[in-house]
């Protein structure tokens, strides 16, 4: 299946667009994501392990399932304040 | 009051909401753009958000503070785009009955936000370059923090 | 600015005193006129000083706050007279790089300010009756609280 | 010797007066002031025991010095902020 993931900050700078749209395997979860980031986007490789993913606008783990139909985004850890 | 906003943050307005006759306390916390990070000079920041994420995170910050502290009111505002030295990138304002839970719930809103909330800086350093800030080593979604 | 006042405390003005841009976080606290105490309801209160000693008390409190956080800015007022449910009695603000010691020194300044400083409370409860507001069991000189 | 002393608050209103004259033995100390003002003044007597007294709008303990030359005031504990 195809998603579109939107990124945030370094991780929008690294791919070079504020969303991007990855093949995934069927019944895909956050762990598949990371790995076809990485493989799909090699600029995004050196912050993939810090990545952090939310799915419907919650913190995801790698157990974490995704699809089209829910809002998928990346981005590196937070820094307001 | 939204709590992202492209506007100057009226901090004063924000105390205003919180205060009431049943709180003898007030706490305002303010992030202001700081000029020295030890050697190096900001030249200025630029704050980005996932606007939707870090305005249902900051709301359910509030509401976490209101389920500890019970008699306490709060708000907060985190002000997104470039910002000058001296500017106030974000202000949590809570008042409660007492001084300890104010300055209790305070801290524990703007320490939560900084791990939390999907909000990003930029420095923009005195040396023509430009960095995003990200605290390292944080592999773990930070959703769980107060849990 | 007088650190003791009659008028209303203007809180901004105290804020914009001590914000920097060599400063990173700010704390505002503001003691406010709470009506519940219990279950007793408070319409008034008046507060009274001895006002040559508070005021060099205060001023030896803000040293001692820059003394102990080196790059602090701070700033303290105390209103006196008659004071209505919701109204300000005092305020404090402290700017510093981090926030861990803005929080920390307004912290000290608050609890400090309420047991060295030659200030009184009077309740006007709702039932008619006044009373003054004095702690009891303190009969050592509070003058050695930060040594 | 006769020295002013200086009340607020509490200690002013059961002494009916913010300026009160006290008799005191020469070179007295706090702890003799404390016992002449519950001597002279007897409606302060309920509260000498937690009395605080300022000589030179310092805090003093019992051992400190008192003349008619420095600022004398007593005092309740305090409860402002």
């Amino acid at each position: 299946m195809n998603v579109e993931v939107r990124l945030f900050a370094r991780a929008r700078d690294l791919a070079g667009a504020d969303r991007v749209r990855v093949e995934l395997p069927l019944a895909a979860r956050v762990i598949d994501l990371r790995a076809a980031l990485a493989e799909q986007f090699p600029g995004l490789r050196p912050l993939v392990p810090n990545l952090l993913v939310a799915v419907g606008t919650e913190y995801a783990d790698d157990a974490t399932a995704v699809g089209p139909d829910v809002e998928i985004a990346c981005f590196p850890p937070v820094s307001g304040g | 009051m939204d709590r992202l906003t492209r506007e100057r943050i009226d901090y004063t307005a924000l105390v205003e909401s919180v205060r009431s006759d049943q709180a003898g306390a007030v706490v305002l916390f303010l992030g202001t753009v700081r000029e020295m990070t030890g050697e190096r000079r900001t030249l200025a920041l630029d704050y980005e958000a996932y606007p939707e994420m870090a305005a249902a995170k900051l709301a359910e910050l509030e509401a976490e503070a209101r389920r500890r502290w019970p008699m306490t009111n709060v708000a907060m505002m985190h002000r997104l785009g470039r910002l000058d030295l001296g500017e106030i990138s974000v202000a949590v304002a809570v008042s409660s009955p007492h001084r300890q839970d104010a300055f209790d719930a305070g801290r524990f809103l703007i320490d939560t936000l900084k791990v939390t909330v999907p909000i990003w800086k930029r420095e923009n350093w005195s040396d023509g370059t430009t960095e995003w800030v990200h605290p390292v080593g944080e592999s773990d979604p930070p959703g769980a923090a107060w849990t």
